[in-house]
């Protein structure tokens, strides 16, 4: 393999050992925002999206790289955005009420 | 700036934009800190992105306006749809969301690959043929895995298990048409036999189509109960498919990120199943047509059970000096939890202390009670998580279970039932019991509960909704 | 920056990272060895000793690698063997007592 | 097989160690698994070793006779020194061994960068010259200040805090020396002036040297009770110079292994640090000159103390149902381990239920009580961890404390108190309490112990040894 590949791989790997060290015993009530978390996070292939989008040079590939920007975007933004929502339900006391409301009202019955 | 120097920022900052979402991660294990911790996450993901446009602008050749009005529109569009429908959505809607942004993640992840792959088209070494074949099926499989996991929690589609016939035959078929086409794509690249440009590109579709498929087929057998762990493994595997498509583009960010979702994702999967007993093996496996005939609730009969009006409950309720109240699955189903609260405070008005026993794996989803309750403004401090509130069903007068069943099953602390080894709420300890569901139907684990021929119990047989409006009313009344 | 430098600063930081994640609540009585596991652990040097050795071309370069060779190798062995000798004491039952009288019947006084 | 294949071999190799080393940390947090991790982390290491050699041996050029008798001959001395010494140090010995091992590896690091500066010397970069500079200045801290450390645990040099007359401008002006010199180095390879060859080699040695004097004075007036943190400290930082090696020499698991135990050697650090609460910055501060005053025995007046003798103690004992032994510091002083072993069997013998109280930080370095016990044969069972026996202070007729004095006073539960929130041993609630030491000494923090004059508190003042002695035979003589 080239020594690119092969510093990649070492990166990988150690990505992978974080990964598996980074989550310890979560509260249950924790597992979904947490998942909605990491989802966002895999929303980086919005970078990649970004960079054949400067490659493009031929309209198949304007396609692709469009839909892949639009997709990303809405995974990077709709992720972080609902992922904060479900957390506000962890701040104490009255606040709590306020995240509720704002769940409730602004729902048009999805 | 030399070219290199910007490069060498630009590479600091997509290092930095990566720890951001370690760290973030790493605070999101506790719920003091779960939402910096996002927060922080999304600042690293903000610098991420303005590093690579910058990149992008400055390394020569630059962007031709194409390319920048591709990149800012579509993410205008995308970005405004994710926020518009994140920040509408009904908080007990949300899994089924993530489930969506899963989804087009994945898509993506299997759109650049394509892209690449159509430029690098069969000049490309083996190695990278093999991390762009693998990107663009493990993205396809997601894309419409997730569709579906979320259209099942949504009630597009039926969430019981799905059995085509012979479903178990043509899911194995697909997948191996999926490895042969991979396989045949990587040899070919490598040399070992010819394969035309045109020949390679149909290769690759059928691969991406295979996928696609795949991802249906191995999901829709899956009862919609156990979406939440299948969500958090595609999850796990859209974090997979990302970090391929890093090392296609020599881009150490995506790569690293990628494998941090795919290995956090795929612990946080376990944890999941974990919670509610099952192993993800076996749901999986119900997925290929196996296991899981459980799912679904099923009407069945149970001991001699003694059935109560709305009046005594009321009675019980209203003269009790601790109610502790139990929700479950039916709570969610029936949207009860305004009519639950409205009752709650009546009592509370009557002096009465209500507290509400929250079960981990209550309901469907993890924290779905949690967030049930607190769409309704229950105060938080008044949920209380399992091992505190325990103790305290011996000093209660009433507990009232809402819709909950399994969560209460006293089989559960004996082996040889489905749901042994399960902590359970202990609401056999309380003085009084009241369960309000519609039927002997059973929950998710398929079994009678005997809690309900229990001499203590008295079943409240209606609509979670309609029960609690009959009580409130008959409380009001006394 | 070169590019091979960034990639190992990338590495060094995830190594690091992973550093942070892997030490967990420990019991007291697990620092010490803990102490001394990571000790044997950065006696990884020795690979460094190792590749000095290979290019000494002169009697400086030669002294130095020996020397390093000697330090490294100590550090690696005695490091690996001491910790494993304080991990027996957490062998449950008489066993226990067994690595207790090795530690001092073996003992010149030290 | 070619040069890069083979290459890609040893590089995945390599990978596979450091992964080890990860893994093998991992298992160590717990003690059920953690022998395993520590093997799992040697194995990695022989992994990484032999693929070294044979990256070495294949690489064209190949690998000289010279060097290769350099290396396995340095190889079997070094790990011929460090097996014996290993297998053969006492238990209680093991911490200044382990400061002494962490020593040599800085040593190697800093004589691994020194060679690489003589090779390039002059012709290096800057990046470059600036790793070299950092690994062998770190390095020769290390080196010096972990033998210092080692040497005040093996007593050869005064535990006490010393303090050279104006010590602290010393230190402080060695640490300015160092710096400038490492500055100027860099500046020199960045051209900003120009050094020549021997000018860049003399302020190289003046780099070193001000080092290896740095970690002398940082260490000299650092009480020995605090040595384990520091030595914890010092081992974080030779995996740093580790990986600034491994960035000069461009290897990935030396760059890894490196950052993985300076990151993880701080953690541990301070996680040591709170087990005693203290601080490790004032522990340093204390390093130059400030703090830390209270360490070392200084006697001291207490309340009204009753004085005991050994034969009263002796009935107390053989006619109680239960005895709580709450070794000490001063037990280790003593080496009284066999002493107290023989007692508790005796009393076993006669049918008194004996256990052992271990403080989390009695003695002067975690586990401390564990591996004195453990060398005498204690029964590891018999050793309870504090939240373990404390309640059952409030059963035992005696608690026998020998040689602890801080870990059982009482001031810790108020605050204002150098020992205040550490948790203690709740000794005083015992029926009835008896404190073996030599006189009304204060211990570590330097402060009475109020438990001393508390009225159910007999002394019996004698060093640890002599006074079991006593005891044993007067419970004989019964
Ligand atoms: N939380 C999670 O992450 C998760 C994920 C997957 C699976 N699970 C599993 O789901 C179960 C959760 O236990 P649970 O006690 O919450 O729910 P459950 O055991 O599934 O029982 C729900 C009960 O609610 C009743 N019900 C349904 N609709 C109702 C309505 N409209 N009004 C009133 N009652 C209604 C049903 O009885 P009737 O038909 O007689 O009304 C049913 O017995 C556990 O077995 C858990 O392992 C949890
Ligand atoms: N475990 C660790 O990792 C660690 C590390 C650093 C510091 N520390 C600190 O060390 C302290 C440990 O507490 P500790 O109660 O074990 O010890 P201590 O508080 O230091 O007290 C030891 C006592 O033993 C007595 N003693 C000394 N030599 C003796 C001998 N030959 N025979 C009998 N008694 C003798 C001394 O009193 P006399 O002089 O009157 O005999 C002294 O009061 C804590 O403050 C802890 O924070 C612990």
């Amino acid at each position: 393999m080239s020594n690119e590949l092969l510093t990649s791989l070492a990166i990988f790997t150690l990505a992978i050992l974080v990964g598996f060290e980074v989550i310890s015993k979560v509260p249950a009530t924790l597992h979904t925002p947490l998942m909605s978390g990491a989802n966002s996070i895999h929303g980086i292939v919005l970078v990649g999206a970004m960079i054949i989008a400067a490659e493009a040079d031929n309209p198949v590939s304007y396609t692709l790289a469009f839909v892949a920007m639009v997709f990303g975007a809405m995974n990077v933004v709709g992720g972080y955005v609902v992922t904060d929502r479900m957390l506000q339900m962890f701040r104490k006391k009255p606040t709590a009420a306020k995240a509720g409301t704002e769940g409730a009202s602004s729902a048009p019955g999805a | 700036m030399s070219q290199q120097w910007i490069f060498t920022i630009v590479y600091l900052a997509w290092l930095a934009g990566a720890a951001c979402f370690v760290l973030g991660l790493h605070r999101m294990n506790s719920p003091a800190t779960a939402r910096d911790g996002n927060r922080l996450s999304a600042a690293g993901m903000a610098v991420a992105v303005v590093a690579t446009l910058v990149y992008l602008i400055t390394r020569d050749g630059g962007l031709s306006g194409v390319a920048l009005g591709i990149i800012v529109i579509g993410f205008v569009i995308g970005g405004g749809a994710g926020l518009y429908t994140a920040r509408s959505v009904k908080m007990t809607a949300m899994p089924q969301l993530v489930s969506l942004f899963n989804a087009v993640g994945g898509g993506a992840a299997a759109l650049v690959a394509i892209d690449d792959f159509i430029r690098l088209n069969s000049g490309a070494p083996v190695d990278t043929t093999i991390f762009v074949v693998l990107g663009a099926l493990i993205g396809s499989v997601t894309f419409s895995g997730s569709l579906i996991a979320g259209g099942k929690l949504q009630g597009l589609i039926a969430g019981k298990p799905i059995y085509v016939p012979g479903g178990q035959i043509v899911t194995i078929a697909i997948a191996l048409v999926a490895f042969l086409g991979t396989v045949a794509l990587i040899l070919g690249s490598a040399g070992v036999f010819a394969l035309g440009s045109t020949a390679t590109l149909g290769l690759l579709f059928l691969v991406v189509a295979a996928g696609l498929i795949f991802g249906i087929t191995m999901v829709l057998p899956i009862g919609g109960a156990d979406m939440p762990v299948v969500i958090s493994l595609l999850n796990s595997f859209t974090g997979t498919a990302a970090a391929m498509a890093g090392f296609v583009l020599g881009n150490p960010v995506l790569i690293i990120s990628g494998a941090l979702v795919g290995a956090s994702g795929a612990i946080l999967t376990k944890l999941m199943a974990d919670a509610m007993n099952r192993s993800v093996l076996n749901i999986m496996v119900g997925g290929f047509g196996g296991g899981d005939e459980a799912a679904g609730a099923v009407a069945g009969a149970g001991g001699t059970v003694r059935e109560i009006g709305a009046d005594d409950v009321a009675i019980q309720l209203a003269y009790a000096q601790s109610v502790i109240i139990v929700p479950g699955y039916g709570l969610a189903v029936a949207q009860a939890q305004h009519a639950v609260r409205e009752l709650a405070e009546l009592l509370e008005s009557k002096g009465v202390d209500v507290k509400y026993a929250i079960h981990p794996v209550a309901g469907r989803m993890p924290g779905h009670m949690n967030v049930l309750l607190a769409e309704a403004n229950v105060p938080y401090p008044q949920l209380k998580e399992m091992d505190e509130i325990n103790p305290e069903f011996d000093r209660a007068d009433v507990a009232l279970v809402i819709g909950a069943n399994d969560v209460t099953n006293p089989a559960a602390r004996r082996p040889g039932s489905p749901v042994s080894g399960m902590p359970i709420l202990d609401v056999d300890h309380a003085k009084s019991i009241v369960v309000i569901k519609r039927s002997m139907g059973r929950g998710y684990a398929g079994i009678d509960n005997e809690l309900y021929s229990n001499p203590k119990t008295g079943m409240l047989f209606a609509d979670a909704k309609e029960g609690l409006a009959a009580l409130t009313a008959a409380v009001k009344a006394l």
